[in-house]
């Protein structure tokens, strides 16, 4: 058998012979990429301190990661570019004002215990970011739930704390809130541009809504989730969230205000940590909507889109392994067994 | 089974309740008075605090804020009626917030003292703290109302912990509000 | 109302403009033919002949081995100079039997019958299993079986699938082109043979003169029509063409027949008619040269058994550095490691990949649950779960989810980002437990 | 006692007061049958029986008995005896009446009463002074909290199985951590409804 | 636990190798509910100690007169007395702690440990060693709560038994629910690790 002493020799492989160009690499800037309008906007308004609260996140995250995986042993995978995304979006979920050893306790609790400890990219069960934000939260609750109010452009540094609108809309009421912004339009736009008190990545919707309009076209994420959390939001936001009685609320303000919009477009969708079939995936979505409001409407917390996707985060092994699908045909063969 | 067995295990059972019985009985007789005395000193010494100046606290009544069992009381120096102290509850973030608020003759807030409390260490729990509660000292009821910023004529909540602080408020603001409309009707010159 | 589809698939670019306008060409007869003894699915064939013994084109030179098998034939005349093992395009070593042309072209007496309509569906199914037919879609799986069915089953319609839905290969589109009467033939030929009344012809719709071509040919004709298909790999799938043109979806693990289809290749159907009008056996076929590791493409009508390294030279050698060469189609086809392998009754097609071009899925990563390949699976199928669990070993558990519906056509593959090779894991797992 | 208080108290001792990821009971449990899906849900089931049933004979006993002869100080012994009286007699009932659920479901009713949940259920209701519906309800969310956490958890390990988890945090440390986080992502919950 | 051993190995074996916590992970609730301070956790490993001792002495010593038959609820029953007796001790002299642990002073009563070592232990051996594997076991379980709490008090509190040490902002999280387990889950996963790394063990403890 001459044939392997042949001049060529060929790479043997198993088919298909043609890839995609897709790679998780491109996926994972891609998303990364989509979130720059959205933190270009925190920038603006939050100034330096913005700026290094992310680059610190990112930085500890990534090298988090790197020294994680020197240490044990693993093959160093940092430029699939997961955890930087992981560290900027902890950054992005930030309040502007904290103090540095917070985005780099987050970082590290986010990479190493909770992605790396369960087994690296592709395994953990819960949104690293998230849960690194959850951490600092808990740890350090005042530093976390003090916010600097937008000063724009790269002014004042000694910036004045103020309440998130969504702190103010539970603590003292929608009234407060028409007083402290005008008008209802006046409202809107604020939100939407982002000149309100937030997570430095939080505040500006309409980037963000940019941002993941971006992604669905691309196809980088589907409908489900997003639409599903939103539209559960929403109609909760209508029928319970007014003090008139049922049907008065004002689901705009949810919509627009807090992290929802980050959430639901970048955070719930993180392919790892949410249900892989797309029926899940609603299922998922509603969950999160569902926690959102009751948080925000009854809980302890004014804000409640972080702690509604670590808790769906928890159930999606189950839906993932309940929510099954049928294989082409199987129908047919169970009548054939009936028969 | 044999009736030997039957036997050995009564005398089993009897040896062991005996015993045991002895034991526990002895035990307890031992530490419950402890105990009731331990709680009966703590309530002194929370209402002698509130009130140091009373020699004697006088029993009025009971009430339910927030269906609790809560109780009220008349201080008194020999004959002059110093004022009252209330027991109240408020719905605090993980915890209903036990308490007790002293007001004098003219519904004046004198004191406040937290009993009992499982709001969030660190946050909730400075509620504890003297430059919280003394903010009550000299309110009266119509400026016992929690704001968020910079105030002298009424209560500042706790940076990070609003919830816990309204619970305060509210607790001290409803008892003083009982005492005053049960005491109103009588206390009246 | 859009073309006729099914759920899931993908579209890979489809390179056939390589090849598509060279017409089939007679590749030169080659030296010596290794022709393996079993090319199809089932039992293989036991040879008839001895070295030395002198054999002539057509000639009968293995017999069936058993009731799913199929005869084979001498592709050349000339002499027999070897039986034994040689490699074959899956990597196995197969027992061929080796023959050297003498260059005269000498064929054996066929009986070939003018009125082949009139006879019977009996004497059909005879003259297709003694030409040695078998199926030149993929699977090579012997046609007068199929043509056999078990009485409970009642077939109702015979489809042709030129859906072609792989890359790059052009052999049945040149075929629909240069041969569509008697692919019409060869059709109403099977539906006879099955007693059936509607045959339909898929093809996809990225080859519009194809379709024309064939409508013509059926004009006048009873029963017959041909459907244009949406271009989405595995359109090809007998299960997805059937689900397409039919709406009747084959039970898992189920066959076309139980849905009461019988599916041929467009190869497949044109054998069936030269069988059947000219006693001719399958001893050719087409066979696209492709890729853009050759020098100049082309689909060449090739004998059984010669070697790929032949085929390669006339179509000019390699060019920019060879990586693969593969024996059918990017999606489904096999990378050979040897030159020597020869072509058979299934080889649709010679694919050379540049080295360049090649994705090397050695260390692939893990799954990031994007969801992609779920999405795409034809078979409805939850692909990431099955490579985790065959990755890890619990092959138990890739059983429970229907591993053993996956028939293996690479789409998931084909998208996911990180490159796991889910076909491989899929087969390992396949391997490893019982269905 | 209107039934919005009796759902709160139910969803509260289920969800923002869950026994494992708040009060940190039944832990050994928790730990030991989540390993695979089919006993945590066995579990789950036999477990929610047994707390409400046991919850409310203890109620019965300690308030028609132990109240009126003022021997609340045995409640310790008094309780475990019931519990292990119950559970003992529902293991002979239950392999009597039907032996396929004793199969499925027997093998945990050994395990309930070295478990300090059954035994803290009656203890809190006794604190609390609960009445006999309250003390069924608290039974009921106890119970199905625990099962909920058991659930969660069951199909949180079988997809560890899967990752490559680094060799010391094998097994428990890591069943550990993951309840860690389990528990920081309830903590959403808290503040939701104080009792 | 059939072949006899001296008292110290009884006590060793207590506490490394057999420590209720992190190597057999029994008991554990305790080990999460009360170690927020150690304080707490050093009443509550006093309170086992005592009961464990106790209950495998009396185990012991009626071992031979005892009827099988109902052995299971005499053990119960010995158990239940003799936590009702810490119970009510404590409650009465350590009002403080008891305050904050007492009803999981009144849960030793379900501790699987406990009963574990009566049944396995107690019943067959005389009372002296009976008492020392108690004590070992009982100590085993106060070091394994006092480390945790340790931790957790140092990093939550920044404090110890209640003292001031640290006086930066502490990690709140570390005497939440949350921390607890962490607490734990990395205290094995180190002592699995020493397991592996010097004793050439398998680690994996517990379950
Ligand atoms: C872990 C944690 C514990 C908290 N505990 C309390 C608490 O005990 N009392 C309280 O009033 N707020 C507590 N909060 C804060 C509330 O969630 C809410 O944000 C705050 O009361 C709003 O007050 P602010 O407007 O002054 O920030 C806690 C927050 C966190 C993250
Ligand atoms: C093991 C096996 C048995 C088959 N038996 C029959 C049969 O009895 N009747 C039939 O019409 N087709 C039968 N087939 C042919 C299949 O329907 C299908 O046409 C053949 O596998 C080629 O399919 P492919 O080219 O899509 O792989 C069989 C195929 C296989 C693999
Ligand atoms: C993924 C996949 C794609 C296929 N694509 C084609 C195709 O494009 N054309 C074709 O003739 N057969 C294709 N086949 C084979 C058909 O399923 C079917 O076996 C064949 O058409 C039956 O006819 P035959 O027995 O004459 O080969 C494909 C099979 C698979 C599994
Ligand atoms: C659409 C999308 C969303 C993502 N969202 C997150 C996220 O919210 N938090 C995070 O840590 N990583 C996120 N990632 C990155 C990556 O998936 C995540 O780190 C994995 O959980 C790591 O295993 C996201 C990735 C993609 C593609
Ligand atoms: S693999 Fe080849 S035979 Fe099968 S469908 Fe594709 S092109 Fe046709
Ligand atoms: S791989 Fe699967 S589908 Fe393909 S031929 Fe083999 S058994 Fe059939
Ligand atoms: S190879 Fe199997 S799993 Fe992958 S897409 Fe095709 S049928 Fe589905
Ligand atoms: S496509 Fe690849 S990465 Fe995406 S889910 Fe499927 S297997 Fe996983
Ligand atoms: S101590 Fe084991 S279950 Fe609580």
């Amino acid at each position: 058998m001459d044939a392997t002493k042949k001049e060529h020799s060929f790479i043997v492989t198993s088919s298909p012979h043609v890839r995609s160009g897709e790679t998780t690499s491109r996926i994972m800037w891609t998303v990364s990429l989509s979130l720059l309008p959205a933190l270009l906007m925190g920038f603006y308004f939050f100034g330096p301190k913005a700026i290094l609260v992310t680059a610190l996140s990112i930085i500890s995250a990534v090298a988090s990661e790197y020294i994680f995986e020197k240490i044990s042993g693993k093959k160093a995978a940092i430029s699939d570019g997961s955890s930087f995304l992981t560290g900027l979006l902890l950054g992005m979920n930030l309040p502007p004002s904290v103090p540095f050893y917070i985005p780099v306790i987050g970082s590290i609790v986010a990479v190493v215990i909770t992605k790396q400890l369960f087994g690296g990219l592709g395994f953990n069960i819960f949104n690293p970011a998230l849960i690194g934000r959850a951490f600092v939260l808990i740890s350090w609750p005042r530093a976390m739930t003090t916010w600097m109010a937008p000063t724009a452009a790269f002014v004042a540094l000694d910036a004045k704390t103020t309440a998130t609108p969504l702190g103010i809309l539970k603590e003292e009421g929608m009234g407060h809130l028409m007083e402290v912004f005008g008008s209802k339009i006046n409202l809107y736009t604020e939100l939407l541009l982002g000149h309100s008190a937030g997570s430095l990545g939080e505040v500006s919707a309409i980037a963000l809504i940019a941002g993941g309009v971006f992604l669905l076209v691309r196809g980088y994420i589907t409908w489900h989730i997003p639409f599903s959390f939103l539209g559960t939001v929403a109609l909760l936001a209508w029928v319970f969230g007014g003090k008139a009685g049922l049907f008065t609320g004002d689901p705009i303000i949810h919509l627009l205000s807090g992290g929802l919009m980050l959430g639901a477009f970048f955070m719930a969708t993180d392919y790892v940590t949410s249900p892989s079939v797309r029926k899940g995936q609603i299922i998922f979505g509603i969950g999160c909507g569902a926690i959102t409001m009751l948080i925000r409407l009854k809980g302890g917390f004014p804000e409640g889109v972080m702690f509604a996707i670590l808790l769906m985060n928890c159930f999606s092994p189950l839906i993932d392994r309940s929510v099954t699908r049928k294989p082409f045909g199987a129908i047919k063969v169970n009548k054939e067994q009936k028969k | 089974m044999t009736a030997k067995d039957m036997i050995s295990i009564m005398f089993n059972l009897t040896v062991l309740y005996l015993i045991g019985g002895l034991i526990l009985a002895g035990v307890y007789a031992k530490t419950s008075p402890i105990m009731y005395q331990n709680e009966l000193k703590e309530k002194q010494e929370a209402l002698k605090e509130v009130m140091p100046r009373a020699d004697e606290m006088i029993k009025l009544g009971e009430w339910a804020p927030h269906h609790k069992h809560a109780e009220y009381f008349e201080g008194v120096k020999g004959a002059e009626k110093l004022g009252y102290v209330v027991q109240g509850f408020g719905k605090g973030y993980s915890s209903y917030i036990n308490l007790f608020v002293a007001v004098d003759k003219d519904f004046v807030v004198r004191n406040v003292k937290i009993l009992h409390h499982a709001e969030t260490p660190g946050l909730g729990d400075e509620i504890m703290n003297e430059s919280f509660t003394d903010q009550f000292k000299g309110k009266t009821l119509d400026h016992l109302v929690v704001v968020k910023r910079e105030t002298d004529k009424d209560i500042q909540a706790i940076t990070g912990a609003t919830i816990s602080s309204r619970a305060v408020t509210e607790g001290v603001r409803e008892g003083v509000r009982m005492i005053m409309e049960k005491m109103s009707g009588e206390v009246k010159e | 109302m859009g073309l006729a589809t099914f759920k899931g698939g993908i579209h890979p670019p489809d390179k056939k403009i390589l090849a598509a306008n060279c017409a089939i060409a007679e590749a030169k007869p080659p030296k010596t033919v290794v022709i393996p003894l079993s090319q199809h699915i089932g039992a293989p064939c036991k040879p008839l002949v001895t070295i030395g013994q002198e054999v002539k084109k057509g000639e009968l030179i293995g017999e069936p081995g058993g009731f799913v098998s199929s005869p084979i034939h001498s592709s050349v005349s000339g002499k027999v100079v070897a039986l034994g093992d040689f490699p074959s395009a899956t990597g196995k070593m197969v027992s061929s039997i080796v023959i050297e042309n003498n260059f005269r072209d000498e064929w054996t007496t066929l009986k070939d019958s003018p009125d082949y309509m009139g006879l019977s569906a009996d004497e059909l199914r005879g003259k297709i299993k003694d030409a040695g037919i078998v199926g030149m879609g993929g699977a090579a799986f012997p046609t007068n079986v199929k043509l056999s069915p078990p009485k409970e089953k009642t077939i109702d319609v015979v489809l042709i699938n030129g859906a072609e839905c792989e890359p790059y290969l052009t052999a049945d589109y040149r075929l629909m082109l240069e041969k569509p009467a008697e692919i019409v033939e060869g059709l109403k030929i099977l539906m006879k043979v099955l007693g059936v009344q509607k045959g339909y012809i898929g093809i996809e719709s990225n080859k519009p003169d194809a379709v024309a071509r064939m409508q013509e040919a059926v004009k006048g004709e009873t029963g017959i029509e041909v459907y244009a298909l949406e271009v989405k790999y595995p359109q090809g799938a007998e299960k997805m063409l059937i689900k397409a043109l039919l709406d009747r979806e084959v039970p898992a693990r189920g066959l076309p027949m139980d849905v009461g289809v019988v599916v041929q290749n467009v190869g497949t159907s044109l054998a069936v008619y030269e069988a059947a009008r000219y006693g001719k056996p399958l001893i050719e076929r087409v066979v696209t040269v492709t890729g853009e590791g050759i020098s100049t493409p082309g689909n060449l009508m090739v004998r059984i058994g010669v070697q790929i390294s032949s085929l390669i030279e006339e179509c000019g050698g390699f060019k920019n550095g060879v990586g693969k060469v593969i024996s059918g189609g990017p999606m489904m086809g096999f990378a050979v490691y040897s030159l020597d392998v020869p072509v058979t009754k299934g080889t649709s097609g010679i694919l050379v990949i540049p080295e360049k071009d090649i994705v090397h899925t050695g260390d692939f990563g893990p799954c990031i649950r994007c969801g992609r390949c779920i999405d795409v699976c034809p078979m409805n199928l939850i692909p990431s779960m099955l490579s985790i669990f065959s990755e890890k070993g619990f092959f138990e558990d890739a059983r429970e989810y229907n591993l053993f519906d996956c028939f293996e056509c690479g789409t998931c593959a084909y998208v996911c980002p990180s490159k796991r090779p889910i076909v491989q894991l899929v087969r390992l797992a396949k391997s490893m437990v019982k269905p | 006692m209107d039934f919005g208080k009796l759902f709160e108290l139910v969803i509260a001792a289920s969800v923002i007061n869950n026994f494992v990821f708040t009060r940190f009971l039944g832990l050994c449990i928790f730990f030991g049958v989540t390993k695979k899906m089919d006993t945590a849900v066995g579990m789950s089931i036999t477990f929610t029986a047994v707390m409400m049933i046991s919850a409310a004979l203890s109620w019965v006993v300690f308030k028609y008995i132990m109240i009126p002869l003022d021997i609340t100080f045995l409640k310790i012994i008094i309780f475990i005896g019931v519990v292990a009286a119950f559970v003992q007699s529902a293991d002979t009932i239950m392999r009597k009446v039907s032996p396929g659920m004793y199969f499925k479901l027997g093998v945990y009713l050994a395990l309930i009463t070295t478990n300090c949940i059954i035994i803290a259920v009656p203890l809190i209701n006794a604190g609390e002074g609960y009445n006999f519906i309250e003390s069924l309800a608290f039974g009921l969310g106890s119970g199905l909290g625990f099962a909920l956490a058991l659930i969660i958890m069951a199909s949180i390990r079988e997809k560890l199985e899967l990752a490559d988890v680094p060799r010391p945090f094998r097994g428990l440390p890591i069943s550990f951590i993951t309840a860690a986080l389990i528990a920081l992502a309830f903590t959403g919950f808290s503040g939701l409804i104080t009792l | 636990m059939i072949k006899q051993r001296s008292n110290w190995e009884l006590i060793k074996n207590g506490i490394f190798g057999e420590n209720t916590i992190f190597r057999m992970a029994i008991s554990l609730c305790p080990s999460i509910a009360v170690t927020t301070g150690i304080r707490n956790a050093f009443y509550m490993g006093i309170a086992v100690i005592f009961v464990q001792v106790m209950v495998n002495v009396s185990v012991s010593a009626i071992r031979k007169i005892i009827h099988p038959r109902i052995r299971i609820p005499i053990f119960m029953l010995i158990i239940a007395g003799w936590v009702s007796v810490i119970d009510m001790t404590m409650a009465a002299f350590a009002r403080p702690a008891y305050k904050e642990i007492g009803l999981y002073i009144q849960l030793i009563v379900a501790f699987a440990s406990i009963f574990a070592r009566a049944e396995v232990f107690a019943s067959k051996n005389k009372m002296t060693s009976s008492a020392m594997d108690g004590l070992g076991m009982g100590i085993g379980f106060l070091v394994a709560l006092v480390l945790i709490g340790f931790f957790r008090e140092l990093l939550g509190k920044g404090a110890l038994w209640g003292m001031p040490i640290i006086h930066s902002k502490p990690m709140l999280i570390m005497i939440m629910p949350t921390g607890g387990f962490f607490a734990v889950g990395f205290l094995m996963a180190f002592f699995n690790w020493i397991d592996i790394r010097f004793f050439g063990g398998k680690g994996a403890s517990g379950v």
